[in-house]
């Protein structure tokens, strides 16, 4: 019985993290604000944005929340439209299986979105908030059943064509070796 | 071959023969003592205590979401909480009120009042009332401990799809609110067929149906309603909880599922649970105005009628909730007949107990105050719902704050009055105590006052077009100063309820004792001590009317011959309440505690894995065979083979 | 000492009684009402479903299948006999006669179970595959649950009428029992009906 | 009883008015009867209740414990312990009354359903085959208005800010791209909700010029507090101008600033999720930004549009409206000032 229980609390403490809503990635004073705003063009010197802070990769991947977003994000981008809507692969690599050609830790998968990779890929450096990569990066993993399952979306309410995220069975990561190009 | 018995000598002294008599009664219904004691009890005033009690708390924890609501809007663009915060606030209130707090509340009452009302030991299947309240329990801790984790449900107490499905609501927090429904209504289920049963076959000899209490007419129509409603929201709860975590297509549009599927499946059950929740508070009401107009209620039959005939009319017009998402023509037109067609028993029930007030002598003490007011307080809530029943006029007011003011009138008026007045009736009866009576009247002013404060500018905002589930608004909407007014409402509701339980604890241990019979009132639970004892009545009574103590005969005569050295009770028959035969009701156990802790396993664990089915079913499986296992004492044991 | 009453004697009266003067026949029809409309509400989702589809079903049901499904269907209109005996055998109070038919009528129920899971693996869709194989594991699914624990009910009967003591409450529980699984047999026939004989999945 | 003294002063007297009864088309007038008979039905019941309440309570007090009660003749005992019958000509003229009462109930109850029935037939009359048809789509938490034209260049797509002709009736074709939302603007129009997967349709048809706010009314998750629109209703030639000008792609910045705000509009975050028509900004995930400085409401309805509340949405849209999904950027102070004033020219 208390074992359960046992199961039970530690579930509910990694719920705190699973659930939580981040809005915001600066903290609301770090951020350039409307003081940066000026209603004239001269000004002292250039005021440096405030230096983004890395998000940790445990927190979009322990959230399901934010899986969330990186998948509607993976969507609205147009990832889908190279990869495939659930990253079945089309013009692009499929996601959803084992080889990865660049890696599968959170850092590649950012380091691919962020820079670009050859052959197709392009760089989204400066276009994707940096929030919304981690966002992405999380979701690239579910695909390919890397994330916790209860973390993992679940069906979306589209056409049926691949299993949910949440019930992908877990791929295990190996890699891919690609023609480098000369 | 029959139990050894405790200390007094076999055989069995003579029946009459009070003091012995009781002796055994109380050794045989005796709790057992110490915690093990505490969570094996089955005794149906026990039970149901719990019962009030767990509700009483889930409504203050409500009132508190309540409250935090009506900070938040006293203004525009208040920072009291984000909208993330908010919308599990505002959903945790609905859930809480409608599922932890309403029907909980009227089911405990039931499973208190019902058996001692039509005189009988015990309700008809005790363990399966302990197994309801745990399953209750759980299912209460559950939503409470996702919230305090902010896994609290955040897709309102009607969780619609898609906002609900997997796409829109990410996380476990609607999964939570999902399988809380499947506790409550597990819970409800249970607490109905346990009324049903015990009103049909436990109903004291003479007490056929047509002099049963208007009360448990009410609880017997309520959980009639329960037994066909229920089923509705579990089938849509667990359509939903399947979508999300094993991606079935139910609510997927675009595979061939429904979103309105949802919403056809959600108020098939929600409708009626407004009747569920409203009609034993008409049970109340009737009790209650009996006693204090010191006469019959007017009118037995057609108030009967009128809660059979709400009970079925209540499932047909579940669509005025839908009036807005486009239905055809006749749809329309139909389900506006169908609404407007409860207005005709809800009246006549009103103009009957207008009638009885009319025609009594009226004592005014505590209890009649609330049923007066809830006269005024739930026409108006019944007129605003002609309004939401006509489709043209729905239209417009549909989703706005107009509809929060419409049902906040409907069920505090219809539910909480009645029962606030229903609490200063049985309290004495429950506790030994009365409640008192200055800070009772001023809970009852500052409660009415408070209530029509808060409530009423809500229809004004309704009409200026401010929408529920709004977090905030903006400032050049102009609804400012009405939300301003409604949360000094609600302020006064908040202060009124703290002096009803200042008043609770203050009478519980300083209270004027009450006796067995402070009102001089008619129902069977007032013929017997305050608190009754475990085994209810030294005597079952007999019944020869419809007002049980008040047309008992000089030398009504009581039951004997019910064996006391055993919990058993008398078996009557369904119309007339003839004695049928004896049956023995089974004791204090844990099992049902075991069931319940593994039921909420398996629906606990689901959330999280499929295997929550496996493992949830074998700890199903084992604990029901540890439940139906048969135990010493035997009765008398059959020939191992009887040759035929 | 309170004065002489009049008393109402029922120390004559039985013990227990079968069928409707029983409260457990009334529980029993309690839940089988809950789960009547839990049943009758699936189904009308199962319509509503129905209607959504341009063409229907989205996947055709497998022959094989539906010999199945017609087994099934025999099987379990079959197992009402030994329940039956047994429910006889209760009113008798006849042990024997009750072990035989909770025995062999579990023992159906089982192999009803057993052809379930292969009608399942066979099916050829899946409860993800689209809102029909929703709601059609899910109907499905239900009534299997039922016919499991009514199976395992049978044999838990068993086990008590075998260890012992039998007391006459335990011929009510079986008579009780026996009912129910008349209910599970009976609710089946509108499911087979209507997920199995519509016109349209037997021309797929 | 076009206007009740009451409803009026407690309108003018809140701040806002009780705009479902302030009807400026010819819907919401027909409702606006309807509601008025019902208003009147209720007003009348409730008075008739409380005031019956309170007679019986004034009538006959000094009940008490004491005080024997009446049951029926039959059930009361022949030796007359513990109750008295009750007075039956007394229940039998109650009996009348109730019964009376219950008939009202029922010819009540009729005349509110052919009202509704007539309401409803006088507003399906109202529907016109030569009705503007547009295309109202709601998505997670802000509306998007297609303009339908038989030519299919002509159709203008537009957010947030719908303009209509007065006088002509106006047929909205409702959909959603995410999850249900519910279309209302008091003044105008009844309500009707926005489902996947389903077109709802909903008549409009304003007569004098104004301009309304709507917004969503059904709860459609984090940001439903802040899903609002503007209706602007302008007259015939009024109208046709501004769909003309929507129509047109955007003007090319011709100011140095301004250019540069282009590029940063094209070349950071912002095209990923909006159009500009006109540019290379196709993406239609977010509003269309094409003549976004003609609009009043920046956020769907939840700001004012200007320099500041603009700067203020795209630095810290998280904190004007947490959870919606327009990111915060982070932007140099000069590509913002850039970004802004070409924002501001997009008229």
């Amino acid at each position: 019985m208390s074992r359960w229980v046992l199961m039970g609390a530690l579930l509910f403490l990694t719920s705190c993290e699973r659930e939580q809503r981040r809005f915001q990635e600066l903290p609301a004073a770090a951020r350039p604000a409307a003081r940066d705003v000026q209603q004239s063009e001269l000004q002292a010197g250039p005021v440096a944005p405030a230096p983004p802070t890395p998000p940790t990769r445990a927190a979009s991947e322990d959230n399901a929340y934010d899986v969330s977003q990186g998948k509607r994000l993976f969507v609205w981008f147009n990832c889908s439209g190279c990869h495939a809507a659930g990253g079945g692969g089309g013009m692009g690599p499929p996601l959803m299986d084992a080889k990865w050609r660049y890696g599968s830790e959170p850092e590649n998968i950012y380091a691919t979105i962020v820079e670009g990779r050859p052959n197709g890929m392009p760089s989204f450096r400066g276009k994707i908030p940096d929030t919304q990569v981690w966002q992405l990066v999380a979701y690239v993993r579910s695909m390919s059943g890397l994330l916790k399952k209860d973390v993992a979306p679940g069906r979306s309410d589209t056409l049926n064509t691949r299993p949910s995220e949440s019930s992908k069975a877990r791929e295990t990561p190996r890699p891919e070796e690609v023609e480098q190009p000369r | 071959m029959s139990a050894p018995l405790p200390t007094p000598p076999e055989p069995p002294p003579v029946r009459d023969d009070e003091a012995w008599e009781r002796l055994y009664l109380e050794r045989t219904w005796a709790p057992k003592k110490g915690l093990i004691g505490w969570l094996s009890e089955v005794h149906h005033t026990e039970i149901g205590k719990r019962y009030i009690i767990t509700a009483f708390v889930f409504f203050l924890l409500g009132g508190i979401e309540a409250l935090l609501m009506r900070w938040q809007l006293s203004g525009p663009e208040k920072q009291v909480m984000g909208p993330d915060l908010y919308n599990q606030v505002f959903t945790m209130h609905g859930s809480t009120m409608m599922f932890l707090f309403a029907v909980p509340m009227m089911e405990g009452v039931g499973l208190y009042l019902v058996p001692l009302m039509i005189g009988t030991r015990n309700a008809a299947f005790p363990r399966l009332n302990a197994f309801g309240y745990w399953t209750y329990l759980i299912g209460g801790l559950l939503l409470y401990g996702g919230f305090l984790l902010n896994v609290g449900p955040d897709a309102g107490w009607f969780s619609y799809v898609p906002l609900a499905g997997p796409q829109y609501s990410p996380g476990k927090r609607v999964d939570i609110w999902a399988q809380m429904i499947t506790f409550t209504e597990l819970a409800g289920l249970a607490g109905a067929v346990n009324l049903i049963v015990t009103v049909f076959k436990h109903r004291a000899p003479g007490m056929s149906l047509n002099r049963m209490p208007l009360f448990v007419w009410a609880m017997l129509v309520k959980s009639f309603m329960v037994v066909f409603a229920m089923p509705a929201v579990m089938v849509a709860s667990t359509s939903l909880a399947m979508d999300r975590l094993i991606g079935t297509h139910f609510f997927n549009a675009a595979e061939g599922g429904d979103a309105l599927l949802w919403q056809h499946l959600f108020w098939f059950f929600g409708h009626p649970e407004v009747y569920i929740i409203f009609i034993p508070a008409l049970g109340m009401l009737s009790s209650i105005l009996a006693v204090f107009t010191r006469r019959q209620v007017f009118g037995y039959l057609p108030v009967v009628l009128s809660m059979v005939s709400i009970g079925f009319i209540g499932f047909g017009l579940w669509v005025h909730h839908m009036f807005a998402t486009g239905l055809p023509q006749l749809g329309q037109s139909f389900f506006t007949a169908a609404s407007l067609m409860v207005a005709l028993p809800s009246g006549v029930q009103i103009f009957c107990w207008l009638a009885t007030l009319w025609g009594g002598r009226l004592w005014l003490k505590l209890p009649l105050y609330w049923v007066l007011a809830f006269f005024a307080v739930f026409v108006t809530g019944g007129l605003t719902g002609v309004m939401l029943g006509t489709y043209s006029v729905d239209q417009q007011v549909h989703d706005t704050h107009f509809v929060v003011a419409h049902f906040h009138y409907v069920l505090i008026g219809g539910a909480v009055f009645p029962l606030f007045g229903g609490l200063y009736y049985w309290f004495p009866k429950i506790t030994g105590r009365m409640l008192g009576e200055r800070l009772g009247k001023w809970n009852f002013w500052t409660f009415f006052l408070g209530f029509n404060l808060t409530f009423f500018p809500l229809h004004f905002l309704g009409m200026m077009g401010m929408p529920r589930r709004v977090y905030t608004y903006g400032v050049e909407r102009g609804w400012q100063p009405l939300n301003l007014l409604a949360t000094v409402g609600a302020v006064i509701m908040a202060v009124s309820i703290t002096l009803l339980l200042v008043n609770i604890f203050w009478s519980l241990k300083r209270g004027e004792v009450a006796g067995n019979d402070p009102w001089g009132a008619d129902t069977l639970e007032w013929g017997t001590t305050s608190p009754p004892p475990s085994y209810n009545f030294l005597h079952l009574p007999t019944v020869r009317g419809r007002y049980a103590r008040w047309t008992a005969a000089e030398d009504q005569p009581v039951v004997t011959g019910v064996r006391s050295d055993r919990k058993e009770v008398l078996v009557t028959r369904l119309l007339d309440a003839a004695p049928d035969h004896r049956a023995e009701l089974p004791g204090p156990t844990l099992w049902p505690l075991w069931v319940a802790l593994a039921t909420g396993v398996m629906f606990i664990m689901v959330i999280f894995t499929p295997w929550g089915i496996v493992v949830g079913g074998v700890l199903l499986f084992i604990t029901l065979t540890g439940w139906f296992w048969p135990r010493p004492p035997y009765k008398e044991e059959l020939a191992p083979e009887q040759p035929s | 000492m309170s004065p002489p009453r009049r008393t109402l004697d029922v120390s004559h009266l039985p013990t227990f009684a079968f069928g409707h003067r029983d409260p457990l026949w009334w529980g029993v029809t309690g839940l089988m009402a809950i789960e009547s409309t839990a049943f009758v509400l699936m189904l009308a989702s199962y319509f509503y479903i129905r209607g959504n589809y341009a063409h229907f079903p989205p996947t055709a049901l497998p022959f094989y299948v539906k010999v199945v499904a017609a087994v099934i269907t025999g099987v379990m209109l079959l197992s009402a006999v030994p329940i039956h005996y047994a429910n006889r055998a209760a009113l008798k109070g006849r042990l024997r006669g009750m072990r035989w038919g909770l025995a062999l009528g579990s023992l159906l129920g089982f192999v009803v179970v057993a052809l379930r899971i292969v009608e399942f693996l066979w099916i050829g869709f899946r409860w993800d595959t689209h809102a029909y194989g929703s709601i059609f594991w899910f109907i499905v699914g239900m009534h299997t649950v039922h016919t499991l624990s009514g199976s395992l009910e049978d044999l838990l009967l068993l086990g008590v009428l075998f260890k012992g003591p039998v007391e006459e409450k335990h011929l009510v529980d079986v008579h009780t029992n026996g009912r129910y699984w008349f209910f599970v047999v009976a609710s089946w026939l509108p499911i087979y009906v209507i997920l199995y004989l519509d016109p349209a999945v037997l021309a797929s | 009883m076009k206007r009740l003294p009451i409803v009026l002063w407690l309108c003018t007297g809140c701040g806002g008015g009780l705009r479902m009864l302030d009807a400026r088309g010819p819907h919401v007038e027909r409702l606006r009867s309807l509601w008025d008979l019902l208003f009147l039905i209720s007003a009348v019941v409730l008075t008739a209740v409380v005031l019956a309440m309170l007679g019986a309570l004034l009538r006959r007090r000094g009940g008490s414990k004491a005080q024997v009660p009446e049951v029926e003749a039959h059930s009361v005992p022949p030796d007359g312990a513990g109750a008295r019958p009750v007075d039956p000509a007394r229940e039998r003229r109650m009996g009348r009354v109730v019964g009376l009462c219950a008939g009202l109930t029922v010819a009540v109850l009729f005349v509110i359903t052919v009202a509704n029935a007539s309401t409803g037939a006088a507003l399906a009359r109202l529907r016109s085959p030569e009705a503007l048809e547009i295309q109202v789509v709601g998505h997670q938490w802000w509306w998007e208005f297609r303009v339908q034209d038989p030519d299919p260049s002509r159709i203008l797509v537009t957010a947030n800010e719908l303009h209509v002709p007065v006088g002509r009736p106006v047929i909205l074709k409702l959909n959603s791209r995410d999850v249900i939302h519910s279309f209302w603007v008091p003044e105008l129009t009844n309500k009707r909700d926005l489902i996947p997967g389903q077109q709802n349709t909903l008549e409009l048809q304003a007569d004098r010029p104004g301009t309304f706010f709507g917004q969503c009314y059904e709860f459609c998750g984090i940001q439903h507090a802040k899903m609002g629109f503007v209706v602007v209703a302008e007259s015939p030639e009024q109208f046709e101008a501004w769909r003309n000008h929507q129509l047109q792609p955007a003007p090319q910045p011709t100011a140095p600033m301004a250019q540069r705000g282009q590029q940063v509009f094209l070349q950071g975050p912002c095209a990923l999720c909006h159009a500009i028509s006109g540019t290379g900004a196709a993406a239609s995930t977010g509003p269309n930004l094409t003549h976004v400085a003609s609009r009043s409401t920046l956020a769907a309805g939840a700001l004012p549009f200007d320099r500041g509340h603009l700067a203020g949405w795209i630095l810290n849209s998280q904190s004007l409206k947490p959870g919606n999904n327009m990111p915060a950027l982070t932007l140099p102070p000069d590509d913002l000032q850039a970004l802004l004033v070409y924002l501001e020219s997009l008229k």
